[in-house]
């Protein structure tokens, strides 16, 4: 039992992240957020709202994402998990870190992880989305500052980027206009 | 927050009235209630665990009644605190006999939900209140039938027991939480809950 | 050769790191630091009658719980009001933790300190405060009445009354051919960034020095007002912004009591202490906006010329007002827009509510301003059978006219002078855009297929780059790398990129090599702070003058070793060469080695400025008088007055003629903000802006119930919109500079949720043949307004 | 929002999951996909000594397809479903409901059977339940038993299980050959709770109606089902539009909240209804 003068229960916690194995000792109630930011410090996943609405938490629990404010570190032992910081780095950037980059993705950046973890999932099934099928696959995931349609663009540059052969010089392309696909 | 209903008992109205305005009727079928200490004339102190399975929060606050009109309609005031919120609430309650013979109880409650649960827990707050109102009703409609009907004659500070409540059963299914705020002496109750779940399901 | 930066839709220098998961966030420094957090008033009004924090001791992990009678000093005293007004006549600002009253839900009470986050709410669910509930004030109309007050202080729950007047507008009024009248409505919203507010503090117990970062718009005023409150000189108080996750207004607001607390209590525990704000305290305390009611009264001629316009609006400033009536001044003055009426006359009130503050929101009063002229013009034209853009058109102010001198005060207290500006260009550009002239075939053809679509418009003009000033700081080390700092803090607008265009076009560097610290007070002691759309106004031309500066420098020292002078030389690519002979030349990075003559050679470079390197004239001193070592220079920008910038957007909305659904199928924006640094970064800020319009339009409200509570804290009910809520937004530029500043530009990062409210009330109203007088809009809302106005095609689906 | 401590299990067979609700009775709570009830916890609106993690119980993250039901198990995350083919071609209405349920992101965790358990009013997932007259399997410590959809939901948010029982599975009902299923749903952003919604189905032989049916979401305290058969006429051809958008204005009670009137969700319902039959007799 626990109460509010008993210290709580510890569990040693081994998850892998971004293909690196880290133990770390914490209560069951530690969030999976809070597990990877704090006891692991890897803080590229953000945390926006703590209830499950707004998607800057988002990790690839098996390559799926999901909410990591949504689930507690001692869930995570027997799965594999991707961070934003699992996706590229800033002399090798993924293909959805670089669209975002060429195409103006990102303001002040918080939501932006989640929004990569999203998209680098979803083109992995969908490859090739139209402007319309790209708004929908971000549309689990809040942005304040961009308005989303330089994220729309982004969605399709990415998918762009992953298609063209040679990552270093890739064609260049009318995503811009593409994005516009969707209106009626 | 408004919640009005209706329920319709078999006994006739002054039954009815006797046992919602009797303390040990209350303190039976009140949901979730724990103790009920009377603090005066027609005022009480309620402790009530009111919530679901496992999701149960510990509320204590005071109820009394006003206005009575015998054997027609009278005025509970309510207010609780416990950890994930506040409650306040005016219910007025008004008994008249039903075509059937029994007694229509009509209540019009106007509670105050503050707290994180008054932030996160509107959109059931109504359908959930009305739900509990309807399940005090119940109780004490078989209260009342089962003869449970004991004559106390209250003093200060009289504890009545708690009655069979709601123990071991989860009123309001295993995910909501629930709040149940309830009025002794003479009253009624107004039930308020909060399921409150996001985008999820 | 270099090209020009200015003008290049360059990509962001700080987008690698962000997107690879290095940005620096609040709550991503400090993983050791002990956590705060508060036990808030869960009543909108009430006297503290009792706080019992026996329960909350013994939770394993706690280190502190402080009420307000464990404040010392000044941090138990009122917070600062941090603009003053002659007519804010009973100014009321919170306390760190309130004393004996609270005023808004949501309003801080008790603070603790433990381990963590998780162990400090344990403790705060322990404690108990006993209050006794008065009866709260919320809504402008109850505020109005003043049946309660929020404050004894301020009688009738008024805060500020203000009137400016130019021209006799009863006369002008009474002599208008034409009169109407509209009453208009306009419910709050809030900033919402997606990271919420937060501090950190460091105390350095041996140095008495505190190191604070803080997630906000202003990190000189956050260290001042901090110094003053914790008693410390400002030599010892650093404040930091580290990357922030989007502002929008609520962060320019300081010292929030957290502020205050938290290194108070790092300084008292001698430990690190770290505050995040989660999502629930946001929203019931931070910062609303928005709220108005609104009465307008206009007098125009047959041909739709404005010749009298009286305004009265009462604005809801919430519990507090830290932030003075900036936004009510805004709204009074910015209503204007891009229209010259015969009279004018404004008259506001700014009262009081049992509610989370007022201040600044993205567009700041302007949205509500903009909304009341522009459902005025669209009144005017529906009065007189005319198109509504012609209506607008007949009343703007002509190029010709600039600078046009409106008559009243601004929210700087200096004149409302426009500097600039071409709006029936503007104009023209929209309706080529959405199709103008085209819509009313289309509206019929769509009418033919039982669909109902309208067309909106909404013009604006939005003062930007308000002073008093920005600084900028340049130096440039050996190795050639240029280092720049301004005082003002970045919220996602690419300053670093923006700043170090400007940097490179001036220098003559490459954009590479130029390196922007924003917000850290280390760097850049003074400095104002980034709102009011006046980052790249001020700190621009702040750091283009710096800039200047610095040359001049390199030159003369390169003009000596040279031995040429100075205006014969140019910088290109990073090297000082000689105009039409560049063969002679030499690296800036050189220029920086002569510039700082040395003692000690620490490495290659610097062995070329030691005393025996050669070179010294024996008669002169190294550092020549008048100058200093280091090339290096630093320069404010401090104007007169603000810069206009203005825009018109267009929508067409399709609203569904059972369900009253709202569809917006184009947005198109035309936008001028004068000559664009980096045209990419500009139209982001118009595409994020025109979001949260339609956000405020049609999503977004902040619900109190009449007892003050807010009923939709979380993000599941406060609507912020998805992609799948925003449309595909069509934009086009304008650029017409300002004559006030050196670069020629004015700001942008507000304008696009301007007019948004007012254009999708446009376009509704033209769908819907019955005028639209309050905003935001929801399709039960809609709904509700076609009963009123009986609605036989609907009826179908409506109940029997 | 963090939550307050709790002491974790985690089971790996049924049995033991039963085992621990037993011993720590009505202080315990299931923790499956977790979507619904981590951010209850977060705000503490709820604060459960004991979480039964059953996301380690081996066995239950299987889809079957019976003849007369597809049954899902207590671990199947509604991704899973979404995208099993033959749960598809077997009951085209669980793919048709389960788009609409949340964003990906919480489809990939959340449970089909944990919504059904939380027994949400505005939830997707009930309403299927009760259109298909599906059956929820439950073991407790006195044994197992089926808990049919009708009887099963008993309130908003309140179910028939016991606090000491756990969902394993539900079986979907299927429905007769010639059935065409559709659902609508009607929120203020995507991905949102809806404001109001309809599950539907029409059994057509050859070109007469032999049965319409529908349950809704949101606007009913619990999910129950309207027969339509009666309203909508036999010929599919022309369908009673009226008398099917009257007969589920009766039929429904919406409340009013803070995103729309009971009025406005009764008209909703009604035309989203309408439209919904329009479609599914014009495929």
């Amino acid at each position: 039992m626990t109460g509010p003068d008993v210290p709580e229960p510890l569990h040693e916690v081994t998850v892998s992240v971004n293909g690196v194995r880290h133990t770390a000792t914490v209560p069951a109630r530690r969030l999976l957020s809070d597990f990877l930011r704090h006891d692991l410090a890897l803080t590229g996943t953000h945390v926006g709202c703590e209830h499950g609405v707004c998607g800057a938490c988002t990790i690839l629990v098996d390559g799926a994402p999901m909410r990591s404010c949504l689930m507690f570190a001692v869930q995570a032992r027997a799965h594999e998990l991707t961070t934003v910081e699992g996706l590229g780095t800033i002399d090798a950037m993924g293909p959805v870190q670089q669209a975002f980059s060429e195409c103006h993705g990102l303001q002040c950046g918080f939501c932006t992880p989640g929004f990569i973890t999203t998209i680098t999932a979803y083109l992995e099934e969908n490859p090739d989305p139209t402007a319309e099928e790209a708004r929908d696959a971000i549309s689990g995931n809040l942005c304040r500052c961009t308005g989303y349609q330089n994220i729309v663009k982004s969605v399709l540059r990415a998918a762009e980027i992953r298609a063209s052969a040679d990552l270093g010089a890739p064609p260049l392309i009318d995503a811009d206009a593409r994005a516009g696909e969707a209106p009626p | 927050m408004k919640v009005s209903g209706t329920h319709t008992f078999a006994a006739p109205v002054a039954e009815v009235w006797r046992a919602v305005n009797d303390p040990a009727v209350l303190a039976r079928t009140l949901p979730g209630c724990e103790s009920l200490t009377e603090l005066g004339p027609d005022s009480y102190a309620l402790r009530v665990t009111a919530g679901v399975a496992a999701i149960k929060g510990t509320y204590e606050g005071t109820v009394a009644l006003a206005d009575k009109v015998e054997p027609a309609s009278f005025t509970m005031t309510a207010k609780a605190a416990g950890a994930p919120g506040t409650v306040a609430a005016d219910v007025r309650v008004a008994l008249a006999p039903a075509t059937s013979g029994g007694t229509e109880l009509t209540y019009d409650a106007d509670a105050v939900v503050g707290g994180v649960i008054g932030g996160v827990g509107q959109r059931m707050l109504v359908g959930v209140t009305r739900r509990m109102a309807e399940e005090f009703f119940r109780a004490v409609d078989a209260d009342i039938t089962a003869g449970g009907l004991v004559e106390v004659s209250p003093g200060p500070a009289t504890v009545y027991a708690a009655g069979r409540g709601r123990v071991d059963r989860d009123p309001l299914g295993d995910r909501g939480f629930v709040l149940g705020l309830v009025t002794g002496g003479g009253l009624v109750l107004v039930g308020v809950l909060v399921g409150w779940a996001v985008g999820g399901r | 050769m270099t090209t020009r930066q200015f003008g290049q839709p360059i990509k962001r220098k700080e987008d690698p790191r962000l997107v690879t998961g290095g940005g620096r966030f609040l709550d991503d420094l400090g993983h050791t630091a002990y956590a705060a957090a508060f036990v808030r008033s869960p009543h909108a009004h009430a006297r503290i009658l009792d706080i019992d924090v026996t329960g909350a001791l013994d939770v394993p992990g706690l280190i502190g719980i402080w009420t307000h009678e464990d404040l010392p000093g000044k941090v138990g005293e009122p917070l600062p009001l941090l603009i003053p007004h002659p007519s804010l006549t009973a100014p009321v600002t919170g306390y760190c933790l309130a004393p004996d009253e609270v005023n808004h839900v949501g309003e801080a009470v008790v603070m603790v300190v433990a381990v963590d986050r998780y162990a400090a709410e344990d403790a705060c669910g322990l404690v108990r405060v006993d209050y006794d509930v008065l009866p709260p004030v919320v809504g402008l109309e109850n505020a109005r009445a003043a049946t309660d007050l929020v404050h004894d202080s301020a009688p009738g729950n008024v805060a500020a009354h203000l009137v400016q007047e130019v021209g006799d507008v009863d006369i002008a009024m009474a002599a208008a051919p034409n009169r109407l009248t509209l009453d208009l409505q306009i419910e709050r919203s809030m900033c919402s960034p997606m990271e919420g507010k937060g501090v950190y503090a460091v105390w350095d117990a041996d140095d008495e020095h505190l190191r604070l970062w803080s997630s906000t718009q202003t990190t000189t005023g956050v260290r001042a007002a901090v110094a003053a409150k914790l008693d410390l000189p400002l030599a010892k108080v650093d404040c930091i912004a580290p990357d922030v996750g989007g502002g929008f207004g609520v962060k320019i607001v300081h010292p929030w009591p957290e502020e205050v607390l938290v290194p108070w209590t790092a300084r008292l525990l001698g430990h690190d202490v770290k505050w995040t704000e989660d999502r629930r305290e946001h929203f019931v305390s931070s910062a609303h906006e928005r709220g108005q009611l609104q009465q307008v009264e206009v007098g125009f001629d047959d041909d739709g010329h404005v010749l009298a316009l009286d305004v009265r609006l009462w604005h809801d400033n919430g519990a507090y007002t830290p932030y003075g009536i900036i936004v009510p001044i805004i709204t009074s003055t910015q209503l204007l827009g891009p229209y010259k009426p015969g009279s004018y006359r404004c008259e506001f009130w700014s009262l009081y509510t049992n509610t989370v503050l007022v201040t600044p929101y993205r567009g700041a009063g302007r949205p509500q301003g903009v909304y009341a002229m522009e459902r005025t013009m669209d009144a005017i034209a529906a009065e007189l059978g005319l198109d509504r853009a012609e209506v607008r058109s007949r009343n703007f102010i002509l190029p010709e006219e600039m600078p046009y001198d409106h008559g009243l005060l601004f929210q700087d207290g200096r004149p409302l002078k426009y500097d600039s500006g071409d709006f029936p260009a503007s104009l023209a550009k929209l309706k080529a855009l959405v199709g103008w002239d085209e819509f009313a075939a289309y509206k019929e053809q769509a009418a033919s297929e039982g669909r109902r679509v309208g067309l909106g418009i909404g013009c604006y003009v939005e003062g930007t780059g308000v002073g008093p000033y920005e600084g900028g700081h340049i130096v440039i080390e050996t190795s050639g790398r240029v280092n720049v700092a301004t005082g003002l803090t970045t919220q996602g607008q690419g300053h670093q990129t923006v700043f170090a265009q400007i940097v490179a076009d001036e220098l003559g560097v490459p954009i590479e090599n130029v390196f922007v610290t924003t917000g850290d007070t280390r760097r850049m002691g003074y400095a104002v702070g980034t709102f009011a759309s006046r980052a790249a106004v001020m700190s621009g031309n702040a750091i283009a003058l710096a800039a200047r500066q610095v040359k001049a420098k390199a030159l003369r020292i390169a003009a000596e070793a040279l031995e040429v002078s100075p205006e014969d030389l140019e910088i290109v690519g990073g090297m000082v060469r000689v105009k039409g002979a560049p063969g002679t030349s030499m690296a800036l990075g050189t220029v920086a080695v002569m510039s700082n003559p040395l003692r000690y050679a620490f490495d290659e470079a610097a062995r070329a400025a030691t005393q025996f390197a050669g070179g010294n004239d024996p008669d002169k001193p190294p550092v020549a008088a008048g100058e200093e070592p280091g090339l290096e220079g630093k320069d404010f920008y401090s104007p007169t007055q603000a810069t206009f910038a203005n825009g018109m957007h267009a929508a067409i909305v399709e609203t569904d003629p059972v369900t009253a659904e709202i569809r917006i199928l184009r947005y198109c924006v035309v936008h001028d903000c004068g000559p664009m640094i980096n045209p990419m970064i500009v139209e982001g800020q118009v595409h994020g802006g025109v979001a949260q319009g339609v956000g405020g339009a049609l999503y977004e409200r902040m619900v109190y119930d009449e007892s003050g509570q807010l009923l939709n804290a979380s993000f599941m009910d406060f609507l912020m919109p998805y992609a799948s809520e925003v449309p595909f937004i069509e934009t086009d530029h304008l650029e017409t500079p300002s004559p006030l500043n050196p670069l020629g530009i004015k700001g942008a990062g507000e304008a696009g949720c301007i007019p948004v409210s007012a254009v999708i009330a446009s376009a509704i109203e033209d769908a819907e043949g019955f005028p639209i007088r309050s905003m935001p809009i929801s399709p039960t809302e809609l709904w509700e307004l076609r009963q009123r106005h009986t609605e036989p095609v609907a009826a179908q689906g409506e109940p029997s | 929002m963090k939550p307050a401590p709790f002491v974790h299990h985690a089971p790996t067979t049924v049995a033991e999951a039963v085992e621990v609700l037993r011993a720590v009775g009505s202080h315990g709570k299931i923790l499956a996909g977790g979507q619904s009830l981590i951010p209850i916890l977060s705000m503490r609106l709820a604060s459960p000594e004991h979480l039964i993690d059953i996301n380690g119980v081996a066995g239950l993250d299987r889809i079957e397809v019976r003849d007369d039901c597809v049954r899902v198990g207590a671990l199947v995350r509604h991704t899973q479903l979404l995208q099993d083919e033959s749960a598809y071609a077997a009951l085209p209405l669980l793919r048709q409901a389960l788009v609409h349920v949340a964003h990906p992101a919480i489809r990939n965790r959340g449970t089909t059977v944990g919504s059904l358990a939380h027994a949400d009013a505005a939830g997707e997932l009930p309403s299927v339940l009760a259109l298909t007259e599906g059956v929820v399997e439950a073991v407790g410590p006195r044994g197992s038993r089926d808990i049919p959809a009708s009887a099963f939901f008993v309130g908003p948010l309140e179910t028939a299980l016991a606090a000491d029982e756990l969902a394993v599975a539900v079986r979907f009902g299927r429905f007769p050959e010639g059935t065409r299923t559709g659902f609508a749903e009607s929120a203020r952003r995507s991905g949102d709770y809806a404001l109001a919604g309809v599950a539907l189905a029409i059994t057509l032989q050859d070109k007469v109606i032999r049965s319409a049916r529908a349950s809704f979401v949101s606007v009913t305290d619990v999910p129950d089902v309207l027969d339509l058969s009666g309203a909508i006429g036999s010929y599919a051809a022309v369908p009673d539009l009226d008398a099917v958008a009257d007969a589920v204005r009766a039929h429904v009670s919406p409340d009013t909240d803070i995103h729309a009137t009971g009025d406005y969700r009764r008209m909703l319902v009604a035309e989203l209804t309408r439209r919904l039959v329009t479609e599914l007799l014009s495929r």
